[in-house]
């Protein structure tokens, strides 16, 4: 027995009120193919709908920030006459169905995020979480998109210098998979994705337009997967053609737009991601104020029979939408046969039409041909903009109370602290061995330590002797128990870890990756997380200049735990020298700078660290975050280092921050990297081994009485440890490990676990 | 002043980094784009690192039959010092200005990671400013590095003393541990790793510079 | 037994292929002309110890979608290779 | 008229192949057992408009030669593809 056929605009993942909206909109019914153009416009993807009302109360404010959210990607004022824009995405539903070219195409998202405003790409990093890898599956994921990654932007010419790899259970049927760009611009050659000028051309540039991906916003990025076995039980019919990357093709379309824009031949220019066509044409007229027609036969089509719907939602890639006025076209045209870039006019930008109310509302008009028959025609603005947007329900957990009760800091027992020591500790360099992360001369701190640190340089820039610093961020153990203060310690941790080379902290871009926002648990989290972020923000005078949120995240009815994930961007005033390092020098000391305790009721909390988590432990009470304890500390970390950055001689040999794995494994990090041991004399126990909170660091001087002096002028509060040296780490007489087996356990661990050796 | 050439292929990627290390070695650098075909009045021809094509089908073998890919083998030909780094060696195999090929890495996966070379020869345009047997701690950054020749091609290779590089610790699966070759006559050079990347400590290393030193030298002796 | 099996990877049609497009677009410049719709793929030849023929070829089915392909880009086939 | 071609390109014996020895290792953790000598090699497809089987054949094993392999490491071969 068959049931009535689904109505076509739930088919299309709208809702009956949302069709009444479109309805109300246009005074009418609307046809098919605008059906589907809102289907895509207004998907969770496309216009945040259920988040945007938390992303509000995110600070984007600042006097150096040329452009915040809402563009491609942020832009900031890095002095020098040189604007930084980084953006971050994520691309977790493609990648789970294709681990290779979800990633692949994840990277080549971000990067026309980021050159579509006139910067050369100069940097990504990869944020990366898998369940686990006694799966075959989780292995087979973990190889794919560490490939799919390595395979684009090595070759598409863009160093990957960093991101972060966590293993757990949560992401097993939906890994996240998370892309932060970087590029700098002279500022002067800012552009932006506005069409303006009745009568000038919309180009498309780059590839050919098939169909793939059609409807991938909507379909994977808008929903959950149904069953706990990942791609295996995605419904074959809804499962899109999946998107293939071309990073030869990105490669001559970065060296294309950046040469149009240098040579001034754009109004405005964006890049075609979710929504492909149908997206750029109405953000790009709705932010200028203008219409739109657009020529559905006048778009390069890579497969026949392709209907005008497919042609306006298409994801293909390396695609650009630039906005030329008649006169340059010839010129564009030029600049692209060098390139080898394809270059079509598809679009007219036209005069907005004047309603019966006298408003004057620009229309984005399908045609088939230019003067041919009109297949659509609906306000640009309502397709870009007027998403319904929702508060969906939010409740907090009801079993948060008793998960919090569960503190494993009381009573889980002690255990082998050495052999604890070095279950923890994985060196993620199998990752990153496989990026490019040199590329245009510029990594000064490439991956492995605690933030990348390039020179703010590259071809057409202006000359300068700044450096940039990266870090991302995140910890979802701390935000399952706690995600208001468990992002707001992520946003200090990377605070802390831009400080580690040196850099002070100038903006924030996070990507929230969340479960079903459907489940008020769900939103609950996700309106604490912002809260957490803003609060984080505003205390240390942080901008948030962009963001993605990607939501259903979630196999089988289970949500992943919340995961936002920050990413940090910093300036070093003058970079002519390396920073120190983990390279710590036998005879030195150790000195322990930041608060020793945590803020909050326990001294050195367990709750949601490493160390409890690999217990089964995931309860308790997380540290609280309390700016007044991190500002000194960060700010005394970061001038030491910048002043060493800038050539100055100095005691202090080696800087890490304290972060996951707590004390233990810091310091088990930097006796590895050096191959020198260390001994501490006294610790409060294996809480103080392994409690993970922010705003400690580890510094190794060769002169601990200057050191000191200077920390306790500038205010911050340091402890004497012990001293390098030695063959073993010897801790607090809590456990001791010979650095050589720190080193072969550390450096084996991923590629044991992905049975590599 | 050396006036040095850098070819440009679409999909190459490190054309700016190797013209810098040209001019902080006091030469002069070109970028010369691949639809040209004429060198014009070169010392030195440089094809770099990236991905030219895309690395499409296989590292070099679009790039080959670029327009100014006639231009080099005459330059070279002529005694021109030419130089291939990375996918410029890829490039030059391929056309058959040096022998052997370069196949993927022995453990399938690109590696970016600094490697200790040791110079075998100093019979040719880029090792000729080193001293025979030093160890030199310069990045590699490939998929396709693992240097492949037949017998009797390695024999010729050890007699005629055209292994100029090796690597301390074979990365890669590269026959004998060879990392770069140079054709009989010593002018024109390939290697796997990046001279052009460690030309200074800021960056982690400066070893790189005697290779260059001496590539860009040779330019400037024939003034 | 032992079979001698080819297995033949090729993208789902609809499934762009940047590198045979990219093969297709320098062909001309090589002095090849007339060509057109390139499609690169993978080819695997192994050998397989089986009681039969059939059974030989069952066996490198599975094997070429379990692990040498992913059914969702990728089509895979399975041959005996006669010529051996 | 347009003949559709396949063409082979595989490693030279004798010339290491990592890719196929490292998909022999995969195996048996996955649970196929009894296979062996796996070599790992390229195809290619493509229409080819020519004025007879024999020409269309001879550019196809030219262009196999001259470009889709090379001849240092790897054997290329071209044929018909009689299913099309
Ligand atoms: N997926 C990855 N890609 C590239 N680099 C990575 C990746 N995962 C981790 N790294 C690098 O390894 C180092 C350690 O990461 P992490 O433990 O997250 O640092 P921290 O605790 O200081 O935040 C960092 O330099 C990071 O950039
Ligand atoms: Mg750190």
């Amino acid at each position: 027995m068959s049931s009535a056929p689904e109505p076509l605009h739930r088919a299309l993942g709208l809702t009956d009120s949302e069709l009444d909206d479109i309805r109300q909109v246009l005074s009418r019914d609307p046809n098919p193919l605008e059906l589907a153009l809102y289907g895509v416009m207004w998907s969770e993807h496309c216009s945040y709908k259920s988040s945007r009302i938390h992303l509000k109360r995110l600070p984007s404010k600042g006097a150096h920030v040329l452009v915040g959210p809402g563009e491609g990607a942020g832009v900031i004022d890095a002095g020098d006459g040189i604007g930084i824009a980084i953006r971050i995405e994520s691309h977790n539903h493609p990648s789970a169905i294709e681990p290779y070219q979800g990633a692949a195409t994840g990277v080549g998202g971000i990067l026309r995020d980021v050159f579509s405003m006139g910067a050369r790409p100069l940097a990504v990093m990869d944020p990366l979480f898998f369940g686990n890898l006694d799966d075959a599956r989780n292995r087979w994921l973990v190889e794919g998109v560490v490939s799919g990654i390595s395979g684009y932007g090595n070759s598409v010419g863009v160093p990957t210098i960093g991101g972060e790899l966590t293993f757990d259970e949560c992401y097993s049927a939906n890994p996240l998979v998370n892309v932060l760009a970087v590029g700098a611009l002279p500022t002067d050659r800012l552009a932006l994705g506005v069409a303006s000028g009745w009568g000038n051309y919309a180009v498309l540039l780059g590839s050919s337009t098939g169909r793939d991906g059609i409807g991938g916003v909507s379909v994977l990025a808008s929903a959950g997967f149904a069953g706990d076995d990942g791609a295996a039980s995605i419904d074959d019919a809804k499962r899109p053609s999946v998107q293939v990357g071309d990073p030869y093709e990105e490669k001559r379309l970065i060296e294309a737009c950046l040469e149009l824009l240098d040579r001034g031949y754009v109004v405005g220019i964006q890049d075609l991601g979710g929504a492909g066509l149908v997206c750029a044409t109405c953000e790009t007229a709705a932010k200028g104020g203008v219409g739109m027609d657009v020529d559905i036969t006048a778009v390069p089509q890579r497969e026949l029979g392709m209907q005008a719907f497919e042609i306006m939602t298409s994801e293909s890639q390396e695609r650009m939408l630039a906005i030329v006025t008649p006169e340059n076209f010839d010129a564009v045209q030029a600049v692209c046969d060098k390139w080898e870039v394809r270059a079509n006019v598809v679009g007219h930008v036209v005069e907005p039409t004047i309603m019966t109310d006298g408003t004057s509302v620009g229309m984005l008009r399908i045609r088939n041909g230019f003067d041919g028959e009109v297949l659509a025609e609906v306000p640009a603005s309502s397709l870009a903009d007027d998403a319904p947007l929702y508060d969906r329900p939010r409740q907090r957990p009801s079993d948060l109370d008793a998960v919090r009760a569960d503190d494993p800091t009381i009573d889980e027992p002690v255990g082998d602290a050495a052999a604890d020591l070095l279950d923890l500790l994985v060196d993620p360099a199998w990752v990153y061995r496989q990026y490019d992360s040199q590329l245009f001369l510029n990594t000064v701190v490439g991956p492995g330590r605690d933030a990348a640190l390039l020179r703010l340089a590259g071809p057409g820039l202006p000359a300068s002797n700044r450096g940039f610093a990266i870090s991302t961020d995140s910890n979802p153990r701390w935000c399952a128990l706690d995600p208001k203060d468990g992002t707001a310690l992520t946003v200090a941790e990377g605070v802390a870890n831009l400080a580690c080379v040196g850099a002070s902290a100038k903006a924030v871009v996070n990507c929230l990756n969340f479960g079903n926002p459907e489940h008020p648990e769900v939103m609950w989290q996700l309106s604490e997380s912002v809260d957490g972020m803003a609060a984080a923000c505003d205390a240390l005078s942080l901008p948030v200049i962009g963001g993605n949120v990607s939501l259903y995240n979630e196999s089988g009815g289970r949500d992943i735990d919340p995961t936002p994930v920050v990413g940090l961007l910093g300036i070093v005033d003058s970079l002519v020298a390396p920073p120190p390092g983990w390279d710590w020098n036998d005879g030195d000391a150790l000195v322990l700078v930041g608060h020793r305790e945590a803020a909050g009721a326990v001294p050195f909390p367990l709750a949601g660290s490493r160390w409890a988590t690999r217990r089964g432990r995931r309860g308790g009470q997380l540290a609280s975050f309390d700016a007044s304890r991190l500002v000194s500390t960060f700010n005394f970390v970061t001038a030491e280092v910048a002043s060493i950055c800038a050539g100055k001689v100095s005691d202090v040999t080696a800087v890490h921050d304290v972060s996951g794995g707590g004390l233990a494994a810091a310091l088990a990090e930097m006796a590895s990297v050096t191959r020198v041991g260390v001994n501490v004399a006294k610790l409060e126990g294996h809480g103080e081994l392994f409690a993970e909170f922010p705003g400690r660091f580890v510094v190794a001087t060769s002169d601990a009485e200057a050191f000191v002096a200077r920390a306790i002028g500038a205010g911050v509060p340091v402890t004497l440890l012990g001293t390098v040296g030695g063959t073993r780490v010897h801790l607090g007489g809590l456990l001791s490990v010979e650095v050589s087996d720190i080193a072969a356990r550390r450096g084996g661990a991923l590629e044991g676990a992905l049975e590599l050796i | 002043m050396a006036r040095i050439g850098v070819v440009v292929f679409p999909g190459s990627n490190c054309e700016y980094d190797a013209a810098a290390a040209v001019e902080q070695l006091g030469g002069s650098a070109e970028l010369i784009f691949h639809s040209a075909t004429s060198l014009g009045d070169l010392d030195g021809v440089i094809l770099p690192g990236g991905f030219a094509h895309g690395d499409y089908l296989r590292p070099g073998a679009l790039a080959r039959f670029s327009p100014v890919m006639d231009a080099v083998a005459a330059f070279a030909a002529a005694g021109g010092p030419v130089l291939g780094i990375c996918n410029g060696f890829q490039v030059l195999t391929e056309a058959g200005l040096l022998p052997g090929a370069l196949q993927k890495n022995r453990g399938l996966t690109f590696l970016c990671q600094p490697t200790t070379l040791i110079v075998s020869s100093t019979r040719s345009v880029l090792t000729r400013a080193a001293t025979l047997g030093a160890e030199l701690v310069v990045p590699i950054n490939h998929f396709s590095g693992a240097y492949t020749c037949d017998d009797e091609t390695y024999a010729s290779l050890v007699a005629d003393d055209q292994i100029v590089l090796r690597y301390r610790d074979n990365p890669n699966g590269s026959r004998d541990d060879i990392a770069g070759v140079a054709n009989e006559a010593g002018n024109v050079v390939g290697l796997m790793p990046h001279p052009e990347r460690a030309m200074s400590s800021l960056l982690g290393s400066a070893d790189g510079r005697v290779l260059l030193e001496g590539f860009v030298g040779v330019g400037a002796a024939a003034h | 037994m032992n079979y001698s099996v080819i297995v033949e990877v090729t993208l789902r049609p609809g499934i762009a292929d940047p590198e045979g497009a990219t093969i297709e677009r320098a062909l001309p410049t090589l002095g090849f002309s007339g060509v057109s719709l390139v499609r690169a793929g993978k080819l695997f030849r192994f050998s397989i110890d089986a009681d039969s023929p059939e059974n030989a070829l069952a066996t490198a089915q599975s094997l070429a979608e379990r692990l040498l392909s992913n059914p969702v880009i990728e089509d895979a086939v399975a041959r005996l290779d006669e010529g051996r």
